[in-house]
């Protein structure tokens, strides 16, 4: 890890009391879930991070603690910089700021958290289900969320499952 | 194929009503241009001039239900795509055929998850399986041949 | 001199005969299953949303017309071009006039700014 | 008869539609999934005045197939057969990224000899990507007969792919470490026979649609894109070096032996649809560039990592050595495991930046696999560039975002 972003991580932890951290040369900063919008802010406009490159997050799902992880990468285009941002959340139905007013490109990512995890971002504009159909029930990348595959047919249990199987409506 | 085989050359051509229709359906069936996923490449590597599917009467992919006779099925089917599916499935005209492009199309392929529907023929009747991740061009062409055949041994009570 | 009008009627007859037939057969002998998906108006696959008839624009009428001003233009130039050899220099010259006049009208609706869509 | 009486289906809430079309001035259209110029199943919900686009809301997921969950019911080996049907113009790229991410989460070496395949390899991907982004969008603009030329040349390139992988275009040929084989008997000369002809090809596609007037009209000055708005809205690829941003991740951050070779950015200026034409063209050039590169200086070698932890050894080993028994057992049944720590790693795919974020649990299946897909993030500029532009130059711009519904839906 280079020594500008070194830098960073410093005067980032300091300001947003975050806890950095590096593994295999990648620098990832944790900041707590109410400082994200500020950091945000604070990374475009006095580091030059220009691009939101990622927004996603990770379930851990029986540790109930921060169940959720939100992981922002930003990439600093003039100085080849990349850099990784974690938001810890806690609990089944937790929220989120949007950062979609400084990182437009968020909006979409956001959506997405919305859709695959639960997270309710707050002040999004348009908060909707982006890939999923908007009746389903269910967030489907959490982990508590059962893959719902189709028993697979053998010959002993063909007929039953041939039953069961939908057929069209003619 | 009627009595001048038994008779000799009459130098007229008789056939039955079914060969006749038959013969026409197959000889211009126009698919429906409906490719979701990576099979759809495929559905367009077989148009394009290497292995050239208008040879079989299928030159043109028309775009809306309503000219096209039959729907090639090429990819996978989400969920949310389902009723989009079915909804096109009945705006297009009576003779219609389905050839299930695909894995994917035909049981879900490698996606056993809560996302794909697992095959088609939960949502529309199928006609032909074309099996393959994503099928060769060639087989999409021997899917379709088999559907010719299929076409042409259909009687007339199939219609009424 | 009625002989000679016989073949034009022929061909008309036959002509729009078979159209007729062509059509009147289909409507017939052709199976009619009208069910509701399949009567409503197709909007690539998804819900239409309002009926099919809405309110248009009037600048899509405007190029309808524009369209078939110049397309009869063009239908008027099929009897020059056939007998060209015999009109001879006469018929060059009465169909420049003609294109002349045309070309007036064309330059009137650019200018007017009635070709692009603002 | 105003439109509040027609009941807008549940997905399209009202305050995204402005109030004129509500009272029926403006048109709402669906420019659903089944469209001939949507480049796949996308849908958006347009609103017309006449020919003119008012606003233009894209609805994705009608492709949404769920590879990220199937990723993590699957070991690591295993679960790339579903990085094939991501970006289905761009396995090999996908493939690429997987591995990549893989080998710097268990810090797993590979050979040169891989590497450079690897190079051939994703720069054919990327000139069989083109080519079908050429034939798809010359199409749309009613060329018809450059799709039928791109495609021609496609089955070249998939032809050395089924050659060396025995499958066209879902080819997982790259694995953890190297390859998955040696590369096929004749594969230098089937790629040297295509690099030599492809050129004339270009040119060829080139004279039919750089100067053709009709082709002009459509795009130029059309969907124009300024450098910082990509940049603001996350537009990576020939979409964003066509507004002038030399932005490219084989430059930015060399991966997989790309500072070997030298080649250079294509870059326009005008941000247009012909710019994003003009750089896809040059980049023909540049891919066949990097691959003589390669193809001159293949290394010879063993194609794959000889570590034992997470290559299987190969089979002849087996009757011999007992550790090669116990090696291939432990990693053909659990699979290896990874240490838990995460790991973002993003390639150049010919949409743009394509990253994988690969977190590994100790365990040997993988916790989470999030694909930043460039398709996903291009698409949103989709309504700002189309503002005000008629439909048919809708079509054009579409065209030029070059959106993979398999990348953008996941």
């Amino acid at each position: 890890m280079d020594s500008v972003l070194q830098a960073i991580l410093q005067d980032l932890e300091k300001t947003f009391a975050a806890k950095g951290s590096e593994f295999r040369g990648q620098a990832s900063l944790l900041v707590p879930a109410d400082q994200i919008v500020a950091a945000a802010q604070a990374l475009r406009d006095q580091h030059g991070f220009g691009m939101l490159a990622a927004l996603s997050a990770v379930d851990y799902w029986p540790q109930p603690q921060p169940r959720f992880h939100v992981v922002y990468q930003f990439k600093n285009i003039p100085q080849k910089l990349r850099l990784e941002l974690r938001v810890a959340l806690d609990g089944n139905e937790p929220e989120l700021d949007s950062i979609s007013s400084i990182y437009p490109n968020a909006n979409w990512h956001e959506r997405e958290l919305w859709d695959m995890f639960g997270l309710r971002i707050k002040n999004h504009p348009d908060l909707r289900r982006i890939l999923m159909p908007e009746d389903w029930a269910g967030y489907p990348l959490r982990k508590d969320y059962p893959l719902g595959y189709e028993e697979v047919e053998f010959t002993f249990n063909f007929e039953e499952i041939e039953q069961r199987k939908p057929r069209p409506k003619e | 194929m009627g009595i001048e085989s038994k008779l000799g050359n009459l130098g007229i051509v008789t056939t039955t009503l079914e060969g006749v229709v038959n013969w026409s359906r197959t000889g211009a069936m126009w698919p429906m241009l409906f490719g979701l996923a990576c099979c759809a490449i495929e559905m367009m590597g077989s148009q394009a001039p290497d292995y050239d599917m208008s040879r079989f009467g299928m030159e043109l992919m028309r775009a809306s239900p309503r000219q096209s006779d039959l729907m090639i099925v090429a990819g996978r089917l989400s969920r949310k795509m389902a009723p989009v599916l079915r909804r096109l499935y009945d705006q297009m005209p009576a003779p219609k055929w389905v050839v299930s492009m695909g894995d994917c199309a035909s049981c879900g392929g490698v996606y056993n998850n809560y996302a794909i529907v697992q095959g088609v023929d939960e949502i529309v009747p199928v006609d032909v399986y074309v099996a393959g991740c994503p099928p060769r061009p060639e087989a999409l062409i021997h899917g379709i041949m088999t559907l010719h055949e299929k076409v042409r041994g259909e009687k007339v009570r199939d219609w009424a | 001199m009625l002989q000679d009008y016989l073949p034009i009627v022929v061909l008309v007859l036959l002509s729009t005969g078979l159209a007729v037939a062509a059509v009147l057969l289909g409507h017939l002998l052709g199976p009619k299953r009208p069910t509701a998906a399949k009567l409503a108006p197709y909007e690539s696959g998804m819900n239409p949303i309002g009926p099919g008839t809405r309110r248009f624009p009037v600048r899509f009428y405007l190029i309808a017309v524009l369209f078939i001003l110049f397309d009869i233009e063009v239908v008027f130039f099929l009897p020059w071009a056939v007998t060209f050899r015999r009109l001879g220099v006469f018929g060059l010259v009465e169909m420049f006039v003609f294109i002349l006049v045309l070309l007036v009208g064309y330059v009137y609706a650019w200018k007017k700014g009635a070709l692009d869509w603002e | 008869m105003t439109i509040s009486q027609i009941e807008i289906t549940s997905d399209e809430l009202r305050h995204l539609v402005s109030n004129r079309a509500l009272e029926g001035e403006t048109l709402l259209l669906n420019m659903g999934p089944q469209h001939p110029s949507t480049h796949g199943v996308l849908r958006l919900l347009l609103e017309l005045d006449g020919e003119k686009v008012v606003s233009c809301i894209p609805d994705v997921g009608y492709l949404h197939t769920g590879i990220e969950k199937n990723i993590e019911a699957k070991t690591y080996e295993k679960a790339e057969t579903m990085t094939d049907r991501l970006d289905y113009l761009n396995t090999m790229g996908n493939n690429l990224a997987y591995c990549l991410a893989l080998e710097k989460l268990v810090d797993l070496d590979v050979p040169e000899r891989a590497q450079a395949v690897r190079v051939i390899f994703t720069e054919l991907q990327r000139i069989s990507s083109h080519l079908v982004w050429l034939g798809t969008h010359a199409l749309d603009l009613a060329a018809m007969s450059v799709f039928f030329y791109c495609f021609n040349q496609r089955e070249r390139i998939l032809d050395i792919m089924e050659m060396c992988s025995g499958q066209r275009m879902m080819t997982t040929y790259f694995r953890p470490g190297g390859l998955w084989r040696e590369t096929a008997a004749g594969f230098e000369e089937a790629v040297r026979a295509f690099i030599d002809d492809f050129p004339r090809r270009v040119d060829e596609y080139e004279g039919l649609l750089s100067k053709n007037p009709i082709f002009l009209d459509r795009t130029k000055n059309v969907g124009a894109m300024s450098a910082e708005q990509g940049v603001a809205w996350g537009i990576t690829g020939p979409s964003l070096r066509g507004s002038g941003l030399a932005y490219d991740l084989r430059k930015e951050e060399p991966y997989s032996g790309y500072e070997q070779y030298e080649f250079d950015i294509p870059v326009a200026s005008e941000g247009d649809v012909y710019a994003r034409y003009w750089v896809r063209m040059q980049e023909f050039r540049q891919s066949l560039r990097i691959v003589r590169q390669a193809l001159d200086k293949l290394p010879k070698g063993p194609f794959r990592s000889s570590n034992r932890k997470f290559v299987p050894p190969p089979r002849a080993e087996l009757g011999t050595s007992m550790e090669a028994v116990i090696h291939h057992f432990k990693l053909w049944t659990e699979g290896f495991s990874a240490p838990k720590a995460s790991v973002y790693v993003a390639v150049e795919s010919p949409r743009g930046e394509l990253g994988v974020f690969l977190e590994g649990d100790g365990g040997p299946k993988p916790y989470r696999c999030y694909w930043r897909t460039p398709s996903f993030v291009n698409l949103q500029i989709l309504p700002l560039l189309s503002k005000n532009h008629l439909v048919a130059d809708l079509v054009a711009i579409i065209g030029s975002v070059d959106i993979v519904l398999g990348d953008v839906d996941r």
